[in-house]
């Protein structure tokens, strides 16, 4: 076990699957020379050539639809995009495009791409480079998606992700690539559309993905403090959704703290909670609880930022009020 | 060419309008529905073009695909059995008319969003270059679907990494009832658009089909080996509206009239009989066999499945 | 009061804006000499020019954005969209430029934007073509989303949006242009974030809008049937949602069926659903009951089609099943 | 030109270099944060481009704003207010760096989405037209912006519409870490791309304030007097990274140190004395009345107070 950040065991990840299948490829802007936006394919020009590493011009709807193609074609292609509110510009070929063409053509075409890209607010960039849209992609069937929260799940995801024979977005969040965390030697996969129990409890749930994890840990931690137990679950995945564990912790502890790191209005956790509430009710002690971010474009102030995003008071007071706990 | 050349190109032209003459009245009878885009007068274009093309090379197309599919050899039981919804589809009854595909024939759509079908092109073409396979791709697109950025970004990074790739322009001067001249100020003609990008453009006459032949010819052969992207654009025509729903009210039937002389399915055949490639009446076998072809297909459609209810769910993910 | 229809509605109110209103202007593709894809334009350019009926290219980013600035300006620009599926193409405008522009600018610059754009399935056009995304626009900051389900009110709510400040985007169900209804020859709008209660009832409340409404109708008709009074919520606008207008008349009758005719998964009513289970869950008799389209792409085929939709006898089940009704 | 004009130019110029300089220090120490672009090398495309607009004309940029809003007389104190998110920067210190407004001014962003604001530009453009006014709006963007598609569905909006609409490249050969060469084929200039759209274009050596000056205002009057949209390409360079995060290690220092030779902020006072069109001491005064204004400029930021929490949600809507 070696203790390594996010972004190494996406260095891995991508080594990896580069030096292992010819087919496997990675194209997107300033990933070659620059050693892209993030940094995460720093020195992999030098190593793999041009060839295996793509640049592109800006033209996300260009490449993007490119690497549909090339996986529709057998290829394996890897796209990482600077950021996932560029996504917009690209979002056609995403939804329309990779998403309906199995479907369109009765079977015949599939789409193993994977489409990186990092998400979130928290850095000050302001409303046009702070979104969320991996809330969006979740909801499109013929997409998968998924979150990491940590290095570990970053390798296991990012191999179950590439091995894919569907189209599935990579949400990786800008604010944990310095995360460090162990991440095994030996080869190992995490398997889309589960998600992790990381911690068990037996008197509220605590859910999250992301960036919300070390958040929802400080939670827990607080919660301890005044002897309540909490179940933390890591999505990991955001399409498909693990209902079953979802569904089982709830039904056990019999309350829910769902946080969302995007806005709350329309974050993933409406569907959550409304499925909770179809499946669980009946063991409900309470309401199911929401924290997500406020419902206003992301504003530049740091002040305004962190005003917006949730954080460890808010969700505390939403459980004293909620559950009396 | 030889005799069984031309009988073939005119064969499959004759099968196009067939077949579409057909949908417009199985449409008219409810037994096709949704969007329908009829390829009445533009055979010539995708006959002649795609007969230069090799099993290996990728087609891409918009939704006006009928006659791009018959070309290359799709069949027309598994076509019409889609358009009328069919589990023997070619696309399992799910696509419909703008959504064709085979991709056993490289025959990777029918996309209907204007202009998405080119990035998607770009992507198997840089497959074949990844590859190191000289297969070529070609798109096709309609005048219309030059406004859309999709098509300025592709030919960007198709001129950038030298794709083996072609673009198909078929020009038939409206998109729905928008005339060439009311989104473009500069001339009719679309080839200086690709000059910006460094890639070469030909127009060609796409009424002729043998002109089509040889001009496509020419530009795959220089695509194949490796001398970057091309464009070709076809000057056409088609003879009825936009999609069943249009009365085409918005052009002088004169224009329709000035283009039905050049009519490829009427002309073609004349040609070959005044020049005495083939007789009257190996025409008309020609005729009668492609009659009893359309004669089954629509009788595969109308007898075959529809879906079952449980395939709705499935061809979601693999 | 006079029988038309919603197309005809809309003809009416678009009409008197132009006529009212120098500043405002139609543009879109095949507006004019075409008459509009669903001919709701027909006769405009001949009687109003081509300065106030544009036709555009088919560049919706380029359209939309150029709707955007010149709003920015002053002007008041109504785009129309032949599809709300291709909004997609010229999402970013929307969401990046449309919602955040006024924030970014700390209020400076305002958008008084109409996008109006036929929406939903049922018409067999296949996966690219059926899409609903007034689902995910209604859940942006910036942006207020309306969508009516009969000519009263798309003529009221379509004044309002002209008059709004902000950006709205105007989701017409294209089934419905052929519906008629009763239209007061007196003016009148309907304010922007109203729902209306077009029935009321004691025992559950029916939520739906746009072509959900007839089929919400329907349900109620078979519910009195069997002596259940239903009480219908048209929510009439998506983005302010009238949470208030909901939560009193799910508190009274203790019940909720919310129809979505999007998929289900992803749609508007998760969202409210939740909002209710948060607001008024200490006054619920069971479960909030939603019904949707599956989650699958839109298939062309009529049968399969018609199998993802919602339909009265699925509704029914869900309402007998979920609360022995 | 008289000697107050060439002071003007040059107490422009200078100004952008200091405000840069001082925001480069800033975000260092942790008082300006997010993405920060700087426009230093540029200076001369800027103020030259705007000197030639008038006050009617509309200006919109993309993210590297600074040097823009400076030029179009954006007070400084709100600018550097606005990057150290205060409650008195020109957006209420809610847009930051990449999104400064001034609509008083016609200056309507700084916008961050790459290609994004060409289809806003053609807004305002639409509108001045639409008013029969004879306002011009300048669009700012750089060579990687051509390889959007935004960029190329509004050259052809502009042309079929002929808008009063100044396309206005700024080419610093590389857009982050690429290259121009890598992003075009097609020779290191980007005008034959709008002439496949009938729109005249025009090179102009972005390091030579009176020459960008000149070529605009011939440029601007033509398209204000209705001949549509026009595009011009300056030629110019970045001297430090893309953003403060890029160490900009993909190009050669000695390609730096070249285009340094050319830094307008030195050579155009050395030409201003040099031909005696003012003293060095005139040069001088005017640098010691940017170095206060940037001194007040910092410290009207640094005193001005953070924007109330309420504010979070006021401006979302009107
Ligand atoms: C992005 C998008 N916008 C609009 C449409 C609606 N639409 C379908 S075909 C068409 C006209 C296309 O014209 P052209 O490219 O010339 O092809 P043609 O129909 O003439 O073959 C339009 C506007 C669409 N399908 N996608
Ligand atoms: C759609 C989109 N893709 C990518 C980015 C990230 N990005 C910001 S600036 C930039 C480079 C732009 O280069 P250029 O247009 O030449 O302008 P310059 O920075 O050189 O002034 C990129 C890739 C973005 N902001 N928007
Ligand atoms: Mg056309
Ligand atoms: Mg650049």
């Amino acid at each position: 076990m070696a203790e390594i950040t996010l972004r190494q065991a996406l260095q891995k990840g991508l080594s990896e699957a580069i030096e292992n299948d010819p087919d496997v490829f990675i194209m997107g802007e300033d990933i070659g020379a620059y050693g892209g936006a993030y940094a995460i394919t720093s020195g992999f020009l030098e190593k793999y050539g041009p060839d295996r590493i793509k640049d592109t011009p800006i033209s996300e709807a260009g490449f993007i639809g490119a690497g549909i193609g090339s996986a529709a074609a057998g290829l394996k292609p890897i796209v990482e995009l600077m950021s996932i509110s560029f996504s917009l510009v690209g979002f056609d070929q995403i939804v329309n495009m990779a998403a309906n063409i199995r479907y369109m053509s009765g079977g015949q075409i599939n789409v193993p791409m994977v489409i990186r890209a990092p998400t979130g607010a928290g850095m000050q960039l302001g409303a046009t480079h702070s979104q969320s849209f991996e809330t969006w992609l979740c909801e499109v069937p013929g997409l998968k998606v998924v979150a990491p929260s940590n290095p570990k799940d970053a390798l296991g995801l990012l191999r179950s992700s590439i091995k894919d024979p569907n189209p599935v977005i990579f949400a990786e969040s800008a604010g944990l690539y310095g995360t460090k965390g162990e991440v095994s030697e030996e080869y190992y996969e995490i398997e889309i559309g589960k998600a992790e129990i990381k911690q068990e409890g037996t008197d509220i749930t605590l859910i999250s993905y992301g960036h919300g994890i070390p958040m929802i840990n400080k939670v827990s931690e607080e919660l301890a403090k005044k002897n309540v137990s909490s179940e933390i679950i890591d999505l990991r995945s955001l399409s498909p959704i693990d209902y079953d564990l979802i569904n089982n912790s709830v039904q056990k502890t019999g309350r829910a703290l769902l946080l969302d790191t995007a806005r709350k209005n329309g974050g993933v956790m409406a569907e959550i909670a409304t499925n909770i509430n179809e499946d669980s009710g009946d063991y409900l002690d309470g309401p199911i609880l929401r924290v997500g971010s406020e419902d206003v474009p992301w504003p530049y102030n740091r002040k305004l930022e962190q005003h917006a995003m949730s954080s460890v008071p808010k969700i505390m007071n939403k459980i004293e009020q909620g559950y009396s706990l | 060419m030889n005799k069984e050349d031309h009988l073939d190109l005119y064969r499959k032209m004759y099968l196009i309008r067939l077949f579409e003459e057909s949908c417009g009245e199985n449409y008219s009878k409810g037994f096709i529905r949704g969007f329908l885009h009829l390829y009445i007068g533009q055979e010539a274009v995708a006959v002649g073009s795609i007969d230069s093309l090799e099993e290996k090379d990728y087609i891409v197309t918009h939704y006006r695909d009928h006659g791009h599919a018959i070309a290359r050899g799709l069949s027309t039981n598994g076509l019409m059995a889609e358009l009328f919804g069919k589990e023997t589809g070619v696309s399992k009854g799910k696509g419909g008319s703008m959504h064709l595909f085979d991709s056993e024939k490289n025959f990777m759509g029918g996309h209907a969003i204007v202009g998405a079908q080119m990035p998607l092109a770009a992507g198997f073409a840089l497959a074949s270059q990844y590859r190191k396979e000289d297969s070529v791709t070609m798109v096709y697109f309609g005048d219309g679907a030059t406004n859309q950025g999709t098509f300025h970004e592709t030919m960007n990074l198709a001129s950038v990494w030298k794709l083996p790739i072609v673009f198909f322009l078929e020009n038939n001067f409206y998109g729905m009832g928008t005339s060439v001249e009311r989104i473009r100020s500069n001339g009719k003609s679309f080839s200086n658009m690709a000059e910006g990008y460094g890639i070469p453009s030909t127009i060609v006459d796409g009424m002729d089909v043998i002109a089509v032949k040889e001009t496509t010819k020419e530009v795959v052969d220089k695509v194949r080996s490796g001398n970057g992207p091309a464009l070709i654009e076809a000057t056409t025509f088609r003879f009825q509206g936009h999609s069943m729903a249009d009365p085409a009210k918005y052009r002088e039937s004169s224009e329709v009239d000035e283009w039905r002389k050049k009519d490829p399915v009427e002309s073609f055949p004349e040609y070959i009989i005044s020049s005495n490639i083939a007789s009257k009446e190996e025409i008309e076998d020609v005729k009668k066999s492609v009659e009893d072809e359309m004669n089954a297909a629509v009788k595969f459609a109308t007898e075959s499945n529809e879906p079952d209810l449980e395939s709705l769910s499935k061809d979601v993910y693999l």
